[in-house]
């Protein structure tokens, strides 16, 4: 019966980790006629989710090349930034070019490791060239994406600190309960 | 003296305990657990305990106190029924239970072997050998307002900025007024009176009340000093002062 | 199409490392009747080579189990399990979620310290959750990968387990003995 090894050739290539020659398969599959057997379920596959192919005298099974998008698949996740991340944020946005440790001076507090890669991941921040003082420290500054993201044309659209203040949100109401809520939390959550 | 059987040895070191071996030898038995004689059981255990012994083979305890529970067993269920004594366990309900222990062992031994000999992946089965792979690639979207960053930067401002506190200038009476008003007063109160008679008359409300606290502070300096005697009949209630009895 | 919806979930079942769930292939496959799809190909694969299996809710292609012989050879036996290791897999799979000393109680000895994380490491066994008894005990169940490995669709697939539970074999020893006792006494009124 020649549908009988061609079962086994079909199980032998399948459960191979690598591409078989013809040899190899008639080594494991048995003496048949594997090149008969391998026509016979090349055809039986066309047009299937899945293909027999010959590569270089080597045969294998692989998924159909226009079904190849279905393997990897994009998932969109919304995310929310920490507060140490907004906050890191407005910093650079108000005061760029801007290093680490001035970051860390405004804020009061250290600013984790991830929170600076955080920002350049989502495109909003990059390294701007190094301070000439001493140690050379990096300066960050806001990207194109931030200005695009949050609409405006310029940074000279971002409002003064009076209009802050005007605007209510310098209300140090608001600062004691911030920071009771940072003493909850823990900062750099 | 001659070598113990190496068989024996092997056999005895392939037990996985008490229980494994009686069960190795209520199945040589019957094939029926349900049917075996526990009696005829006991007594096989302990010959091959015994047999052991005579051998000089270490027996782990175990096998010791299982050995000792069997002769109790065997012994009780030897004994007419009349003479043993009230509130002993039934040595039948002993040898019941002993048999649905084997019962039970012996099911998930063989549960064991079926499960084994299924078509196993693989041994008998194959998964694909090289599959391609699933890949999900995470796209993230960060949810931030302009608001947001805003109202973060007015925090960290708020935060940073100096503040400078300023005290307003108010009238106020002192203490050192308060207690020479209230010392000259009480001179002529033989009668109780309230304290507020004590107060200089003022409009404004803030100095009254700064009134009110300097003289109740004098008050309690100059009763501390026996200048004054003070009356209150509870807390809250009007505070009365005067000149003292004997002074 | 059904024929282009069936093609995707062939492949992506075909392409990965892994035993889908019905959830998972639609997630790559896109919205269909994953299913029926499924079903489809099982009929298509029937009595090939190759075989659509599912264990335990999760779908995977396995080779024919009656080529084992063409396909064993030249590979590494897989790992022998010890003798106390299928009485505890065998256990744990009849009785789960159970605890150690539950196991214990059934084998009439301890469970050496390797045993269950022999089991573990196979990805078999499983801690399930802690027993509400005093000292609340861990129990242990078996996995998804259990089912799968030994080709069971579901527990209720085990060998033997109606007889066992019909015949009471799966309940305590107390518990069998006070229903035996229960049983007498009816036969003596």
């Amino acid at each position: 019966m020649s549908d009988a090894f061609d079962r086994a050739v079909e199980a032998v290539v399948f459960a191979s980790p690598e591409p078989l020659t013809v040899e190899a398969i008639r080594a494991h599959a048995g003496e048949g006629d594997v090149r008969g057997a391998l026509a016979r379920l090349v055809t039986r596959y066309r047009g299937r989710g899945i293909e027999l192919v010959e590569r270089g005298g080597r045969w294998h099974f692989q998924t159909a090349a226009d079904l190849a998008h279905l393997l990897r698949r994009g998932r969109d996740e919304i995310r929310k930034l920490s507060r140490a991340g907004i906050e890191t944020l407005a910093i650079i946005a108000y005061h760029e070019p801007v290093t680490r440790a001035e970051i860390e001076a405004i804020r009061g507090v250290q600013t984790a490791r991830g929170t600076l890669d955080v920002l350049m991941e989502a495109g909003w921040v990059r390294p701007a060239g190094r301070r000439e003082v001493p140690g050379r420290p990096l300066t960050f500054a806001t990207t194109p994406e931030f200005l695009s993201h949050f609409g405006l044309n310029s940074r000279r659209d971002l409002p003064g600190i009076d209009d802050l203040r005007a605007a209510g949100l310098l209300d140090p109401v608001d600062l004691a309960f911030d920071q009771l809520a940072v003493e909850n939390l823990g900062e750099e959550d | 003296m001659s070598e113990p059987p190496e068989q024996l040895t092997l056999a005895l070191d392939g037990w996985e305990g008490p229980l494994d071996l009686l069960l190795s030898l209520a199945r040589a038995q019957k094939v029926d657990l349900r049917e075996i004689s526990i009696l005829q059981l006991v007594e096989q255990y302990l010959d091959y305990v015994e047999q052991a012994r005579r051998l000089r083979l270490e027996l782990a305890a175990d096998y010791l106190v299982m050995a000792a529970w069997l002769a109790y067993l065997k012994s009780a269920l030897l004994l007419p029924r009349a003479t043993q004594e009230v509130g002993d366990t039934d040595p039948d309900e002993l040898a019941l239970r002993l048999q649905l222990r084997l019962e039970r062992l012996d099911a998930m031994r063989d549960a064991g072997a079926r499960l084994m000999a299924r078509d196993r992946v693989g041994r008998d089965v194959f998964r694909r050998g090289a599959p391609e792979g699933l890949q999900v690639v995470r796209r993230s979207f960060w949810d931030v307002e302009y608001y947001d960053l805003l109202a973060a930067y007015g925090r960290v401002s708020a935060r940073s900025r100096p503040v400078l506190h300023v005290v307003r200038e108010r009238e106020v009476m002192t203490l050192e007024a308060a207690l020479a008003r209230v010392a000259g007063l009480v001179g002529s109160a033989i009668d109780w009176r309230d304290i507020q008679a004590f107060l200089p008359d003022v409009t404004s409300a803030a100095l009254r009340r700064s009134a009110l606290a300097s003289s109740f502070l004098a008050a309690l300096e100059l009763a501390r000093q026996g200048r004054v005697e003070l009356h209150q009949e509870r807390s809250f209630a009007p505070l009365y002062l005067r000149r003292p009895a004997t002074g």
